[in-house]
């Protein structure tokens, strides 16, 4: 029975600080906290200094909120150096002070990647976003069987909603009997998330409830990814799990008649359609959390969205109830208010930056500005942090299941994968769309495959018996002309340059290959229906870990033995052996316990065999990512992964 | 080259020439034109189009379009009696085309009849408030109800019934003859020294034209006013004017008392001219057109613009030089070498 | 006349039927609904969303039913209710989604309209009373310019201009100080200093073409006999000018509100989506991309409707500015 | 507004009959030998001639008469014309600023020439830094041996306006774009589609704006209401959605041909209705016009009298109309890519090369890229200058 704790896990810190020696030790305030059992609430407010924001103080003060410690978890999450971003990155983390606004901004209409991202509050955490060292978040700790098939959580006792409702098992067994157990809502049940092996045909996991702090779900197989799984997988918070029930018992037929809800329903054209008004308008999701129609909506987030006073603004004001603490038992968020402005035009959010009208971009920068973020900083006074992308952002995709026999015989010949990976010169991709600013696929694609070699990949294409050229010298198979059909949807702006300049090097060694841009849905709709011939879109970097294994750009590699895979054999094709392979260690990586050794020597695995057999091309990997901050904003990270960084919003602070 | 003795002359043009320049070359429209006005007396203008009848006219008024127009030599007076027995002399050429001098002249102390009672007004003005407008632009003391009530009292003297409800009418609801009225009442309404009436009545029917004139001669008889008639039809003026000046591509051909020239036309064009049109009791088949067409307006003339279509022309005399304007007949002028010693 | 309002009134319905029903068959044309736009959208940020969640979506929102039911539950709503709908993309009812950015829209048209005829009036009356003068070129080039420069490129070298050498952040409308402060003096005076930009630069777009066609309409209606008539009577040339011919060459100018409008509108999509201007021209693009169809079913018709409007407000007021059509010739 | 029209067009009929008149006369008397040549070309030009004259001498209209002209050629010989294809790329010469062309080389004077350069990323700046190896020179050449390409995609060519010769660094005179792409190629490539959109985009809003026109303005009545009311839609209905829609519309597998006049075929169908009411207000007026009625009563039937009688008596007025709708559909394209919904690269429009230049580092940093907005305001601008004149010239009035 392994017991992963916030203590132990502090604990690991404390020696990790020990062993940087170098690094700006803690402040020994800190030191209890890493002492104290974790069932023990750190640093109890000492009230020679304030613990919370003046504006709550003044409400306590007023009596129209509770006192601090009645809104506070009895175990808040305590917020340190390492905790929610690495030593590493953070190497100057400190407590911070109260106030400020952070100003945003966004491009697409009611919802802001930025935002969403610094409130999202998963189940679990570990630093960095990674999946080494996770442990409790909203949830307060776990314990997981031997077999790797029972998870026992503990919620946090005195966890408030935004509200001030307690967060309670009721709110776990809702979620799961009263909506996954819809029929109306879920016809299929529960989702992939909570079933065996992250398998959408698997058994769904039962859920025990213990008592009201206390429960189990089980499953039926061994599911160590589990953890991972709740902890940031896709970007599921803790809605997946918990949701105030007392709210949406209003809107559940279980509850609430369905004459009650009528006038409700009528106002959208429904009659008795209450799971359409119950999934579009009442609850709200994680993703939902910047969605207009969730201002009010009870959350756990360190922000909570309240009606702003002119349209195209989001804003977003402290979460009096918030559960985690600083170091000195100060209630995070230190900033007072979250606002993000909708610029319409993607272009013009970097207008805002170099005006100095942002303190915070992540989502909307681009490499390409770097040298005119770099020129501005000082006017606009913003600093432009180079971290790294959490996903490689292009991957050539070949589809190898896509319905053309000559395409298929010649794509699935690992031998043609090879050549294009030698006839595309990554260097000169770099220079001019990255700005120099990426790195060749070591992890992915390996130095033998990724060097530049015109004469290797001529020598592979000549192999495979393409060797007959057509007038205009592109190569031809069986006397017919040879052409590729590249679609993509332009979801990040460096996908048309590099897919464009791709194109053009292929040019050399005689393969035809045309590059179209269709919008993203036509492409989701194409991809599909198995339609895409080749495309161009992104992986997730080594740290993320569903890609490489296969799980997902499968479905661009070869969509008919996704799809077979995912149907359990139903529809699509049988995938040949090799790729089996990759999926027997997908399921074993899924059964692992996120984080242990096993778990990390079969990802080691995952990478050789994405190295063997080049799925799909990688074309760069560790992509450099501006990221905006404002120059007086601390406890920015300073390398990792921008995301981490945005993720950790509620211990950024302004100095004033 | 005067009519008659000069005290009661009231126009004086002096060898005005005018030009326009136009891209396409310059268009000489009058060519030294001098002739006088009597007060309360009709001087009938004739001419086909471009002689400079209308050109006249507007260089009197100082209306001369500009660009492209423009008066080259000349001078046009005006001799405004004043209070006493002084004589204000104004030279209208010398006077900037908008300012506040040549306008207090403009409507108040010559006011003009224009061919076309269709476009003359406004079509989104009110014949009443196109009429007061004359009156309170020369008498700004006037108050608007007294302003209306003279414009309907002129209104009713040419014969506009009803013309208290009409004043309020939009010139498109009245009838062209009727308009023709409204004009005429419009350019006397400040009981002006003289009216210049251009063509007034050519594109009205005859029986109206008929009502027209007699109109004219009625209030000329009341008010006095002298007239200068311009027109292309030699009967209308013979029944209006008491002197005529027939005019041919910017020049004076002729000019003679009303009688004298009908009686004795001297100049071949006038002659021409005479021939051209029916008569009641003439004979259709002796009409003759006249022959050739008009020269190009940009053409210049070294001799007698009327050459190239005379039927008397001695070559090598009409073709070399201009003739001048002689006195033929006792108080008939006429521009002819065949009138020359 | 009044019978001929009434008429014109009455026939805005079916035009607007039409409008309505063509406009929500045409969004449906592109592939795809707004449920495949979302599921989209979540993926493109990391959300992973398999293919079951996105059909159990598509049945949640009703997109299983066929387009004539959706679009006669919208309409009945509309015409029963005065209920627009419910946007997707905003988890709001349509109705108010439109009521908040509508104001500001009508006002950004209605104010790039006045200023583009501040502009062209005086311009076009200038330039054709003196023809061919140094000035006259002069001002229908800068008119052509405004009409030559495509404005979403201007809108951006300009918003750039104002920070970079004002020291302006011109985008949106208000600073960022004022952006969630409550309204106060200061608040609309910062409002008005950001609508400068988006309205001369759509202002200037249609300036251009009212220059041109003032101008021309002048000159011809200075060659008019009434003009000398005027003139005879010893009128001053300035206030013969706007008495007369100015006044009706501005006619056909104010006549083409109605076809104006919806040029306006376009003009404005653009700058505003440049200018983040919150109209309503970027939420229609918004809407239709998404294919939240019942917002863009909305906009449309309003839209169609304002602009049909518009130009009965032109005919009637050409009517009342040409007696000759005001007493009688409408019946024909 | 009808009432404008009418009036207009009276004058412009009135206007050329007098020539003819003068010229049936002229052969009843005898002619003076002394009229002079140029009165006689006056009087017997019909006034297709005339306004021909009046045009030219309009100077600036002239003037943008040859440029355009000149731009013309330019996009029908653009594989020609320009050093380079579009798609060419300067190998590690990304956003670099325009070639500088040089004539002085170590102090002495040399045909035109260009440098070598190098590229060195500024570590401070991230901005390129790019210098000039001055131990070289590359003289410009003129019809040089360059990049081989297919004149209009048939015959296999080599030879170009201008170069560098091979092995010379690349003459690059707008520049080059972030992927090291010749400017000036691609804006003289990108011509062809802009250029064209305007002509047949403009041609077929023509054809349909005059047939549909013609019949409402001829026949009137409930043919005129019911198109006018169909107009009223038409133009009511917001265009974005309406553009979005039918290019969304497009089939995918379309290529870059196809996908062209499709947005060619998009753009008429929202333009030919000013045309339209044009062209009806001015048939209304006409068709109580005396020669119509002649027309009539001589038994000419209806379309006879709209396309032989009625046309013509304003044909000069629709050609510039048409002068100066080419613009707007020049315009109309970058609008469309603007939004992302016209021509896709990688073929080439001025709409494409403006998408790219909506790019703050460009106006910034990099302003050589926004030379192609130039050439699309250059061209809008030399359109209704032209079309001016052309107004002012066919204007009977305008001396």
């Amino acid at each position: 029975m392994r017991k992963v704790t916030v203590a132990s896990l502090l604990v690991i810190l404390a020696l990790v600080l020990a062993a940087c020696g170098g690094a700006p030790a803690a402040p020994p305030a800190d030191a209890p906290a890493v002492d104290a059992p974790a069932a023990q609430a750190p640093a109890a407010p000492s009230g020679e200094m304030a613990k919370e924001a003046p504006s709550l103080a003044e409400a306590v003060a007023a009596g129209t909120l509770p006192p601090l410690e009645e809104r506070l978890p009895k175990v808040p999450f305590v917020v340190g150096p390492g905790v929610l971003l690495s030593e590493a990155n953070v190497p100057n983390w400190a407590p911070g002070q109260y106030g400020g606004t952070m100003n945003s901004a966004h491009s697409v209409a009611d919802w802001s990647p930025d935002v969403f991202v610094m409130m999202n509050e998963p189940l679990l955490q570990a630093p960095d976003l990674s999946v080494q060292g996770i442990q409790g978040n909203v949830l307060e700790s776990f314990e997981v069987s031997d077999d790797n098939t029972v998870f026992t959580f503990k919620m946090r006792e005195g966890l408030k909603w935004s509200d001030g409702e307690p967060v309670t098992t009721e709110d776990v067994r809702f979620t799961w009997e009263n909506i996954y157990g819809n029929e109306k809502l879920f016809p299929t049940g529960v989702p992939a998330r909570f079933r065996t092996g992250y398998d959408p045909a698997g058994d769904p996991m039962t859920l025990d409830i213990i008592d009201d702090y206390n429960f189990t779900l089980t499953s039926s197989g061994p599911y160590g990814g589990f953890l991972r799984n709740i902890t940031i997988e896709g970007w599921n918070g803790y809605t997946e799990l918990i949701n105030p029930a007392h709210v949406l018992k209003k809107w559940h037929p279980d509850f609430t008649p369905i004459e009650e809800m009528k006038a409700d329903l009528e106002a959208n054209n429904l009659t008795d359609e209450w799971w359409q008004l119950f999934s579009q308008q009442k609850r709200c999701q994680s993703w939902d959390v910047t969605r207009a129609r969730c201002i009010g909506y009870p959350t756990l987030t360190p922000w909570v969205s309240v009606e702003p006073e002119s349209p195209g603004i989001m804003v977003f004001e402290r979460n009096p109830y918030y559960f985690k603490v600083d170091t000195e038992g100060k209630q995070l968020p230190y900033i007072d208010k979250v606002v993000s402005v909708q610029v319409e035009d993607v272009e013009m959010v970097n207008q805002r930056v170099l005006a100095g009208d942002v303190d915070f971009l992540r989502e909307s920068t681009a490499l390409i500005k770097v040298p005119l973020y770099k020129e501005n900083e000082a006017k606009g006074n913003f600093r432009t942090v180079l971290t790294d992308m959490h996903v490689d952002s292009s991957m050539l995709y070949l589809n190898q299941t896509f319905n053309d026999e000559t395409w298929r015989k010649i794509s699935q010949d690992i031998r043609f994968r090879q050549a294009l990976s030698h006839a595309i010169d990554r260097q000169e991709i770099i220079d001019s769309v990255y700005y120099g600013l990426a790195e060749m696929p070591m992890v992915s694609v390996g130095e033998e495959n990724a060097t530049y070699d015109v004469d290797a990949a001529n020598a592979l294409l000549d192999e495979l018996g393409m060797t007959e050229r057509d007038a205009n010298g592109m190569r031809m198979v069986d006397g017919k002309p040879f052409s590729i059909l590249l679609e993509h949807g332009a979801h990040a702006p460096d996908l048309e340059p590099v897919a464009e300049l791709v194109s053009e090097q292929l040019k050399d060694v005689g393969i035809d290959l045309q590059v179209k841009r269709i919008d993203p849905q036509l492409w989701d709709q194409r991809n599909l229906a198995n339609e895409l011939q080749a495309t161009m879109f992104w992986g997730h970097d080594q740290g993320w870990d569903s890609d490489y294994t296969g799980s997902d750009s499968f479905n661009r590699t070869a969509r008919l033995w996704h799809l077979w895979h995912q149907t359990n054999g139903a529809e699509g094709e049988e995938p040949p052996q090799w790729v089996k392979d990759m999926y027997a260690l997908d399921v074993a990586r899924w059964s692992s316990v996120s984080g242990s050794d096993e778990f990390n020597g079969l990802k080691e695995d995952s990478f050789a065999w994405v190295r063997e057999n080049l799925p799909a091309i990688t074309i760069v990997e560790k992509v450099k990512y501006p990221m905006i901050a404002a120059a007086n904003l601390r406890n920015v990270a300073e390398g990792g992964y921008a995301i981490a960084s945005n993720f950790a919003g509620e211990q950024l602070w302004f100095e004033q | 080259m005067n009519m008659q003795t000069t005290n009661n002359v009231l126009v004086d043009v002096q060898d005005l020439k005018v030009q326009f320049l136009l891209h396409e070359g310059t268009v000489h429209a009058l060519e030294g034109v001098s002739f006088q006005i009597q007060q309360g007396k009709t001087l009938g203008v004739i001419g086909e189009s471009g002689s400079g009848k209308s050109v006249t006219a507007q260089a009197i008024m100082g209306i001369i379009p500009s660009p492209p127009g423009k008066v080259v030599g000349g001078r046009v007076l005006l001799n405004l009696p004043e209070e006493g027995a002084s004589v204000r002399v104004i030279n209208v050429t010398e006077l900037p085309p908008s300012g506040a001098e040549i306008r207090s002249i403009r409507g108040k102390e010559i006011s003009m009849i224009f061919q076309e009672p269709m476009t003359s007004f406004s079509p989104v003005h009110t014949l009443g408030n196109q009429i007061m407008e004359a009156v309170q632009l020369h008498y700004p003391d006037v108050s608007k109800k007294e302003a209306r009530e003279r414009a309907i009292e002129m209104m009713r003297r040419v014969g506009i019934p009803r013309a208290e409800e009409r004043i309020d009418a939009y010139p498109y609801q009245f009838s062209g003859g009727m308009r023709q009225r409204a004009m005429i009442a419009m350019s006397l309404v400040c009981n002006p020294r003289m009216v210049i009436a251009d063509e007034p009545t050519t594109a009205l029917d005859v029986t109206i034209e008929a009502q027209i004139l007699e109109l004219l001669k009625d209030l000329q008889k009341e008010f006095g006013m002298a007239i200068m008639y311009i027109s292309h039809d030699l009967t209308v003026v013979g029944g209006v004017a008491d002197e005529v000046m027939v005019m041919y591509l910017g020049l004076v051909m002729e000019h003679a008392a009303t009688d004298e020239l009908f009686d004795n036309p001297l100049h071949p064009y006038t002659e021409a001219l005479w021939r051209s049109i029916p008569t009641i009791d003439g004979d259709i088949e002796r009409l003759t057109p006249i022959r050739g067409v008009l020269p190009s307006p940009f053409a210049v003339h070294q001799g007698c613009p009327f050459y190239s279509r005379c039927e008397k022309r001695i070559e090598g005399v009409c073709d070399q030089s201009r003739p001048p304007m002689i006195e033929a007949r006792p108080q008939h002028w006429v521009r002819c070498f065949l009138y020359t010693e | 006349m009044l019978v001929y309002i009434i008429r014109r009134l009455l026939m805005l319905i079916p035009i607007l039927l039409l409008v309505s029903f063509i406009a929500f068959f045409v969004i449906e044309l592109p592939p795809g609904d707004w449920v495949t736009t979302y599921v989209s959208q979540l993926r493109t940020s990391g959300i992973q969303m398999s293919d079951q969640e996105a059909q159990r979506l598509t049945a949640l929102y009703g997109f299983d039913q066929p387009t004539y039911v959706r679009y006669f539950k919208w309409i009945s709503g509309i015409v029963t209710r005065g209920d627009f709908g419910w946007s997707f993309q905003w988890g709001k009812p349509v109705g108010e989604v439109i009521a908040e950015r509508l104001p500001i829209t009508l006002a950004i048209s209605l104010m790039a309209l006045v200023f583009s005829w501040l502009v062209a009036i005086p311009i076009g009356i200038y330039s054709a009373t003196h023809q061919y003068s140094l000035i006259d070129y002069l001002a229908t080039f800068i008119g052509f310019i405004g009409l030559a420069t495509p404005g979403f490129l201007l809108a951006m070298i300009l918003a750039w201009g104002a920070n970079q050498f004002l020291g302006f952040s011109a985008l949106g409308l208000y600073s960022k100080e004022f952006l969630d402060a409550p309204w106060s003096f200061a608040k609309a005076m910062n409002m008005l200093q950001h609508m400068i930009l988006p309205l001369v630069i759509i202002g200037m777009a249609s300036a251009g073409s009212t220059i041109r066609v003032l101008r021309g309409n002048l000159l011809d209606e200075l060659k008019k006999q009434y003009v000398v008539t005027a003139r005879a009577k010893g009128m001053s040339e300035t206030r013969l000018l706007l008495k007369y011919p100015v006044r009706l060459a501005l006619n056909p100018v104010f006549s083409t509100i109605g076809w104006l409008l919806p040029a306006i509108f376009a003009g404005e999509v653009l700058i505003s989506i440049v200018l983040s201007v919150p109209s309503i021209g970027p939420l229609l693009l918004r809407s239709t991309l998404a294919q939240d169809m019942y917002l863009t079913g909305s906009i449309v018709l309003i839209l169609s409707a304002l602009t049909i409007f518009g130009s009965l407000i032109s005919d009637i007021y050409l009517a009342w500015a040409d007696p000759r059509i005001r007493y009688g010739g409408l019946s024909k | 507004m009808s009432t404008q029209i009418s009036e207009r067009s009276k004058s412009s009929v009135t206007g050329s009959a007098p020539f003819l008149d003068e010229a049936e006369d002229r052969s009843l008397g005898s002619l003076d030998e002394r009229l002079e040549a140029a009165d006689e070309r006056f009087y017997y030009a019909n006034p297709w001639q005339l306004i021909l004259w009046r045009f030219r001498r309009h100077r600036l209209a002239m003037l943008s008469l040859v440029l355009l002209v000149l731009l013309y050629l330019g996009a029908i010989f653009a594989e020609f014309v320009s050093p380079y294809s579009a798609t060419w790329r300067a190998q590690g010469l990304q956003m670099m600023p325009p070639t500088s062309i040089h004539i002085f080389h170590e102090g002495s004077l040399h045909r035109p020439f260009v440098y070598g350069l190098e590229k060195t990323l500024d570590q401070e700046t991230f901005k390129y830094v790019f210098t000039e190896d001055a131990s070289a020179p590359y003289p410009i050449l003129f019809f040089t041996q360059g990049e081989e390409y297919k004149m209009w995609g048939l015959w296999p060519m080599r030879i170009h306006l201008f170069g560098t010769g091979e092995g010379a660094p690349p003459i690059m005179l707008f520049g080059s774009d972030e992927l090291g792409r010749d400017i000036f190629s691609r804006t003289i490539y990108g011509s062809r589609i802009s250029l064209s959109i305007g002509l047949f985009g403009v041609l077929i809003s023509f054809l349909l704006g005059v047939m549909i026109g013609g019949v409402s303005g001829y026949f009137g009545g409930t043919t005129d209401e019911v198109i006018q009311r169909l107009i009223d839609v038409l133009i009511s209905i917001p265009l974005i959605p309406f553009w979005m829609a039918l290019s969304a519309a497009l089939p995918r597998t379309w290529d870059a041909t196809q996908t062209f006049f499709a947005i060619t075929l998009i753009l008429a169908a929202v333009g030919w209705t000013g045309l339209a009411r044009v062209v009806r207000g001015k048939l209304l007026a006409l068709r109580e016009e005396d020669y119509a009625l002649a027309a009539q009563v001589a038994g000419a039937s209806k379309s006879r009298i709209i396309f032989r009688h009625l046309m013509p008596g304003f044909t000069s007025h629709l050609i510039v109309s048409i002068t100066l709708a080419i613009p707007v559909a020049i315009l109309g394209e970058t609008a469309l890519s603007f939004l992302g919904l016209g021509i896709q690269p990688p073929a080439v429009s001025w709409g494409v090369l403006l998408k790219d230049a909506q790019d703050l580092v460009a106006v910034a940093q990099q302003p050589w890229r926004l030379i192609p907005a130039l050439f699309v305001i250059g061209t809008v601008l030399l359109f209704n200058f032209v079309g001016d004149g052309l107004r002012d010239a066919a204007d009977p009035y305008s001396a």
